[in-house]
């Protein structure tokens, strides 16, 4: 199934201003948990790690457990330093690598 | 106009005409496998008087019966004195107090057939079979719960005195 | 409601179903009894998981397919503008089959006939993300009216079955939905029933689906013979619901527990 | 009972959890108490030995949850979130689910605030715990009590 996401981030900011950003993704997020009809164990499938960067800096990383919900959503903060490029990578079981961008301009 | 529903609480009222015969089907409780099912309930105004089965009803069987929202299914309408209260129904009456409210015979009659008293009630007869529709397979012709099941809960409910 | 509305309600529904279900004036949405919270995720657009499955239709949209190589688009254009309205008018009648035809079922039908795509399950996500897709264009407009006479023996017969006890539990729609609304069955607030947000994000699935697979799930806990989806029976249903919530507003996607 | 001063600390906020549970009987007063020794052995796993604090952590979860299956929460964290004393990292912690470590995440002074909304898996009613390392090293922690509701219509019964 293809990847979705919803990424939020102010398109302008002032300097120093503390700005929020919200991300959805769509992920079943299979906790290892769950039995098949047939009684059959679903092996776990979730994603593990998610970063967020902010030209090229790390400014806020999450670690996932099964227990994050299916379809994981964050909503975090960061202070608008300098107009550029803000991406997001979510990093999980079966090779799953998904990545988003969004500009900011600070004034 | 508002419906009445549950009539655990109400006085008796037997419904008009009882278009719903109380065909408490004897195949069925057969079915369920109580070798000691007494054959045929008598009704005494809104009573069920005469116990179903021979061998007693076990309370504390009764309590589990009552709290499993897979078997019995009470605590999806009704308030019990144990469990948390915020995941029990509020659509029937409170069954808290009610062993000091109504004696076994009543509460066997309405636990059987709550719809004999009230055919709109929405509390299902839980030891008819007959006159359902679109049963799914896995439940077609039997009832809800079995007699000595049914003991179970009567008498566990009758322990319930206080609120 | 207007007088001709309250007309052809009188002309339409027996008496007794009158006297039990919402006045049209009192309904309520699932919306408005689920916590703060969950409003919340319905509310805003990035919050809201069902938005996943509303931007996969867009791009399915305006994706070619089929042995036509055609996209949906291609013939309709912008869907903000095309689809607008189009939910609001579903379950519609179907000349060709002479019976109501949901959404989806309408939307398959063109997928199959005019792009020659194959066939697509009810559930399936892509059926799932592009009806999610063109309902979306009706958010905020008002369901119905619902008045082609001919859609109304299916309405009819829709409403029966809605006031039908069945199932080992021996209970109706109409006993929890008209009759206990508000109500709690174990922790869980009865809703009314009102199908304004379909396809919806239901926390219980952790997914999208269809009213059909809500209906099919309300008949299994019923212990009730549960009908194939897209059965005619449940489209039927599916029409009365969506006459009964005539007026009301469309929310697709909405999230409910 | 001689116990250095932190680790007293945390063993009160489960202690008075106990304590509340009692109310249920005594047997559901053990099993919490149960499932809350597993719920710290999971925070020392994280977090290693050493104080932690109740206070500054704030977990804000809907006082009842309609499905367990994604339940809002929101950690916040008191902190001037400046470049010498901020909240380098905050653990979730449930009680009672099969895992109890739910998420974790790494932040600095460039978030701004130390406050974060996501939602979870609860698979009960129960306990949830958060703790937040600072950049002094010294860990706080907080709590809430959640009433989760199960679905009364199973879909595949």
């Amino acid at each position: 199934m293809r990847t979705r996401t919803l990424v939020k981030v102010p398109a302008t900011a002032r300097r120093g201003e503390v700005v929020e950003i919200k991300v959805l993704v769509s992920h079943p997020m299979e906790t290892g948990f769950r039995r098949d009809r047939t009684g059959g164990a679903i092996p776990v499938d979730i994603i593990r790690r998610f970063e967020c960067r902010y030209d090229g800096d790390t400014v806020f990383a999450a670690d996932f457990h099964p227990a994050v919900a299916a379809n994981p959503f964050l909503a975090f903060t960061t202070v608008a330093t300098t107009s550029g490029t803000i991406t997001f990578e979510w990093v999980g079981d079966n090779g799953f690598a998904h990545r988003e961008s969004a500009e900011i301009q600070v004034e | 106009m508002s419906a009445p529903t549950g009539s655990l609480d109400r006085a008796p009222r037997p419904a008009p005409g009882a278009r719903r015969a109380l065909l408490l089907a004897v195949a069925a409780l057969a079915a369920v496998g109580a070798p000691d099912v007494r054959p045929s309930p008598a009704i005494v105004g809104d009573a069920m008087p005469t116990p179903l089965t021979a061998t007693p009803g076990d309370a504390e069987r009764g309590r589990a019966i009552v709290g499993d929202r897979q078997v019995g299914l009470c605590v999806l309408c009704h308030r019990v004195p144990e469990g948390e209260p915020r995941l029990q129904g509020d659509i029937g009456p409170d069954l808290r107090g009610v062993g000091a409210r109504l004696d076994a015979g009543q509460l066997r009659l309405r636990v059987a057939d709550a719809r004999r008293l009230n055919p709109r009630s929405v509390m299902p007869a839980y030891l008819a079979v007959d006159g359902r529709t679109n049963v799914a397979a896995a439940y077609r012709g039997r009832p809800i719960l079995g007699a000595q099941q049914i003991e179970d809960v009567v008498a566990y409910l009758t322990t319930l005195r206080g609120r | 409601m207007s007088w001709r509305h309250g007309l052809a309600a009188a002309l339409v529904l027996p008496i007794a179903a009158l006297a039990d279900a919402p006045a049209p004036g009192d309904r309520r949405s699932g919306y408005e009894t689920m916590s703060p919270a969950l409003r919340a995720m319905q509310d805003d657009d990035v919050a809201n998981p069902g938005m996943l499955w509303v931007l996969d239709g867009e791009a399915l949209w305006s994706t070619r397919a089929g042995a036509a190589d055609r996209a949906c688009a291609d013939c309709h254009g912008d869907a903000a503008e095309s689809m607008r309205g189009v939910a609001a008018r579903h379950p519609t009648f179907d000349p060709r089959s002479a019976a109501p035809i949901a959404l989806d079922q309408r939307i398959e039908r063109c997928r199959v006939e005019q792009q020659g795509a194959a066939p697509s399950a009810p559930e399936s996500h892509d059926r799932l993300a592009l009806t999610a897709f063109v309902a979306h264009q009706s958010r905020g407009l008002a369901l119905g009216p619902f008045d082609d006479p001919r859609l109304r023996p299916f309405v009819d017969a829709g409403r029966a079955s809605f006031h039908q006890r069945q199932g080992q539990l021996d209970l109706s729609c109409a006993d929890c939905h008209d009759r206990h609304p508000g109500r709690r069955l174990a922790g869980n607030v009865i809703p009314e029933g009102h199908p304004t947000g379909y396809p919806i994000y239901r926390l219980e699935w952790q997914t999208v689906g269809s009213l059909d697979r809500r209906l099919r799930g309300c008949l299994a806990g019923m212990r009730a013979t549960v009908p194939a989806p897209g059965a005619p029976e449940l489209t039927e249903l599916a029409a009365y619901l969506a006459w009964r919530a005539r007026g009301m507003t469309i929310e697709t996607p909405a999230v409910r527990p | 009972m001689s116990m250095r001063p932190g680790r007293r600390h945390f063993l009160r906020i489960t202690g008075a959890i106990a304590t509340a549970a009692m109310v249920g009987g005594p047997v559901e007063a053990q099993r919490r108490r149960g499932t809350m020794r597993e719920l710290e052995a999971a925070v020392r796993a994280t977090v290693g030995e050493g104080p932690i604090v109740e206070g500054r952590v704030t977990v804000e979860i809907p006082a009842l949850v309609e499905n367990g299956n994604a339940v809002p929460l929101t950690v916040r964290v008191e902190s001037p979130m400046s470049a010498d004393d901020h909240v380098r990292a905050i653990h979730v912690f449930s009680e009672k689910n099969p895992r109890p470590s739910i998420v974790s995440f790494h932040l600095g002074p460039r978030a701004g605030r130390a406050e974060i909304s996501t939602r979870i898996r609860l698979v009960d009613t129960q306990t949830v715990v958060a703790v937040a390392e600072t950049s002094d090293g010294r860990r706080w922690s907080g709590r809430t009590d959640v009433v989760v509701t199960l679905a009364a219509c199973l879909e595949d019964a």
